[in-house]
């Protein structure tokens, strides 16, 4: 095991219940810089909890502990966290306050998921899968900040997202893992990436 | 490679304009309330009777109760778009400190719904054959006790936000806690209205908007903890 | 110190603890109502004033003082289900809600029939009377957030959170409704107006304040140890009890 | 009681009710309680899932 002092998140003994139902139980993870972390496992085996869990979204029915040592952790839900009546720019904007990062980057992060004519567009007259590349354009927001210890939480990224994207979102997960970051990611879709990963199978497997 | 924590007063000051730009994009938001207070208190007069001396007399308590209710009802909605969207878990998410980003919505509400409320009122006021020299009293009550009102409520809605019929739910927990501002604003404007001193009566006011901002930031930001954990 | 902390956590202990307190204090505070009433209504001199409808404060002084005790009970354990994330503080506030509405509502029914002989109508907007119907809401309104979510453990933290804000607020709309009450009506007889009371009279009172306390106490435990079965229900120590 | 006995006498009659409720329901629902468990049998806690860590292609580390 990593050691865990460089552990960008350190998970012990971690259990979790929702709804009456044991998910998992004593589960101990290290996610170190460079690593890559697909957690798999049939509907309602406990995904989306445990990446919650993770971001810190969830302390209900969590026994056990997780220590996120890291500068910059971004969680991308299911939702876009987008708001419908502000436009691409505003809302990144908005991101790029909160988080620290360099509002100059927001163009160039656009124009690498494919939006760069509708940054001034509301976002209710996008689609959703534009509205999802929106929420993935924070992902080269953090990129381009270069923060050292980042870690990534994605929650089925690739819905929604045509071949080209999911090509150029498996690229940008592969640098960031190469540039020292860490990447968690709950998929239905094998990943085609020929970088270490490590698969974090839950509800007893395949 | 700028690791120094993100300029906190930027992010205050961003998340309070999007609030704003967000009412201004959907005004329905913030004439609601306003369409509220002038609907309801036209129906005082048809009910009590149009006589200016009875309607003066109850004039100070009519206003405040119907303020009351104007604000708790924009209230409910504070955070629920928010929460439907995802943008509620990526403020929690925000390396930012919650006790002011949840700030940022308690103030945009007071902004977009007490300060009408406190330039309207002296229309209302007139209107419920209030006393002109009760008027400025009405006004400051009015600042001083939307402002109160606004802070209490967003506990109620952070409670609230994740439960589907919280609205009635809102008006139960949050209406006892409201009674303080609307006795001591009622009386210094009927205080006012009778000729006496209003002055203790706004002093506690504002002894009791300081409160509200020190320590309603922790219970709206435990409650917003507790409804995006359970949604 | 810290091992009866922990062990307080424990369901099975507290449940066993609970079992042997209750076989003590549940006589005793049966025994401390049956005397204090007995007292209070038989053997107490009359009131000059109000005539004998004076002793129904013996019901609800006692009523309305531990329903306001039983609210700070609720409130800070719900803050010591937050702060430390114990369990058993956590069932405590829950269980304390209902009792204390209870208390209330016996508060406020008993001042509303002691209203009626003293000024002629059931309901009178006296400051007590009316800041224990205001308890009555905050406690309303923790027993139906708790309900509003499904989530159980969610519904705690969230009813601790208000019982919190509660408690910060019950001294200010105590005060509020005592001065609103002296502005309106100064002349008519305070209700709480602890008028020289003979010693006669005070001492029922006085026992039937403790054992009102004792009340709120057994009836909150055996609350707990229904709620502690209740959530244990698939656990050993639970399966244990129904064998024997 | 001199007439005021009725008021009276309905608050001892309320305020015995309160106590008794307060003592008795939460008792018998916990004696109710015990008494279904011993004849249905209680869902047994199922035990979690396992989890499985699988390394592909030689990930650094664990």
């Amino acid at each position: 095991m990593t050691d865990a002092a460089d552990a960008l998140i350190a998970v012990r003994g971690l259990g979790l219940e929702r709804g009456g139902k044991a998910l998992l139980a004593d589960l101990d993870l290290d996610i170190a810089a460079g690593h890559l972390v697909l957690i798999e496992g049939p509907n309602g085996s406990g995904k989306t909890t445990l990446l919650r869990s993770l971001a810190g979204l969830s302390r209900l029915g969590l026994s056990g502990r997780i220590e996120a040592r890291c500068d910059e952790l971004l969680y991308l839900g299911h939702r876009a966290g987008i708001k419908q009546l502000l436009t691409p720019r505003e809302n990144l904007a908005w991101a790029c306050r909160s988080q620290g990062w360099d509002p100059v980057h927001i163009d160039s992060a656009l124009d690498r998921v494919g939006l760069s004519g509708r940054a001034d567009l509301l976002c209710q007259h996008l689609s959703a899968g534009q509205q999802r590349r929106v929420n993935l354009a924070r992902l080269h927001l953090s990129f381009d900040a270069r923060h050292k210890r980042s870690l990534w939480l994605l929650d089925e990224p690739f819905t929604a997202i045509d071949r080209g994207g999911v090509a150029a979102l498996t690229d940008t997960m592969a640098q960031q893992v190469r540039r020292g970051g860490a990447v968690v990611l709950t998929s239905h879709q094998d990943l085609p990436l020929d970088i270490p990963l490590r698969r974090v199978v839950l509800g007893g497997g395949r | 490679m700028s690791n120094q924590p993100p300029a906190l007063g930027a992010f205050l000051g961003a998340s309070l304009r999007r609030q704003l730009l967000l009412a201004y994009r959907r005004p329905v938001d913030t004439i609601n309330p306003l369409l509220f207070f002038l609907l309801v208190v036209t129906l005082f007069p048809l009910g009590i009777g149009p006589d200016p001396a009875q309607l003066a007399e109850f004039a100070p308590g009519i206003l405040w109760i119907v303020a009351l209710l104007a604000s708790l009802m924009a209230a409910e909605g504070m955070f629920r778009q928010d929460y439907e969207d995802g943008s509620l878990e990526q403020l929690l998410l925000s390396p930012q400190p919650l006790y002011l980003a949840s700030l940022t919505y308690t103030a945009a509400h007071w902004l977009v719904t007490g300060v009408p409320l406190t330039l309207l009122s002296p229309l209302f006021a007139t209107m419920l054959q209030l006393p002109v020299a009760a008027l400025p009293v009405l006004l400051l009550s009015m600042a001083l006790g939307t402002a109160i009102l606004s802070l209490v409520g967003s506990i109620g809605a952070a409670l609230t936000v994740s439960l589907k019929r919280g609205g009635m739910l809102i008006s139960l927990i949050i209406v006892p806690l409201y009674i303080p501002v609307l006795i001591f604003a009622a009386g210094a404007v009927r205080f006012a209205a009778e000729g006496f001193d209003p002055a203790p009566q706004l002093l506690l006011l504002a002894g009791m908007l300081s409160l509200a901002v020190a320590l309603a930031p922790f219970a709206i930001s435990a409650g917003l903890r507790i409804s995006v954990d359970a949604g | 110190m810290w091992t009866w902390f922990h062990k307080l956590g424990s369901p099975p202990w507290m449940y066993r603890i609970s079992g042997r307190i209750l076989a003590i204090l549940l006589p005793l505070t049966i025994a401390m109502l049956v005397v204090g009433a007995v007292w209070g209504l038989l053997y107490a001199p009359m009131d000059f004033k109000q005539g004998n409808s004076f002793r129904i404060i013996y019901f609800h002084v006692p009523a309305s003082v531990v329903a306001l005790a039983g609210y700070y009970v609720m409130a800070v354990a719900g803050a010591v289900s937050l702060i430390w994330r114990m369990k058993m503080a956590e069932v405590a506030m829950k269980c304390a809600a209902p009792v204390g509405a209870a208390l209330t509502f016996l508060s406020l029914l008993s001042g509303a029939i002691w209203g009626k002989p003293t000024w002629g109508t059931y309901w009178v907007w006296d400051a007590r009377i009316t800041s224990m119907l205001i308890l009555f809401f905050l406690y309303l309104g923790v027993i139906v957030l708790y309900q509003a979510y499904e989530n159980k453990e969610a519904a705690g933290k969230a009813c601790a959170v208000l019982s919190l804000v509660g408690m910060v607020n019950i001294p200010i709309i105590y005060k509020s409704v005592d001065w609103w009450y002296s502005l309106h009506q100064p002349a008519t007889i305070r209700f709480t107006e602890e008028s020289a009371m003979h010693s006669s009279m005070l001492q029922p009172l006085l026992l039937m304040i403790l054992a009102f306390y004792c009340l709120f106490t057994c009836a909150l435990l055996l609350n707990m140890r229904s709620e502690l079965l209740r959530r244990g229900a698939s656990t050993s120590w639970v399966r244990g009890l129904a064998v024997n | 009681m001199d007439g005021h006995g009725v008021y009276v006498w309905s608050v001892v009659v309320v305020s015995v009710l309160v106590c008794a409720g307060l003592l008795v329901l939460p008792a018998r629902s916990a004696r109710r309680f015990i008494a279904g468990l011993s004849e249905g049998e209680a869902p047994a806690p199922q035990a979690a899932p396992s989890v499985r860590i699988e390394e592909v292609n030689n990930a650094p580390g664990s």
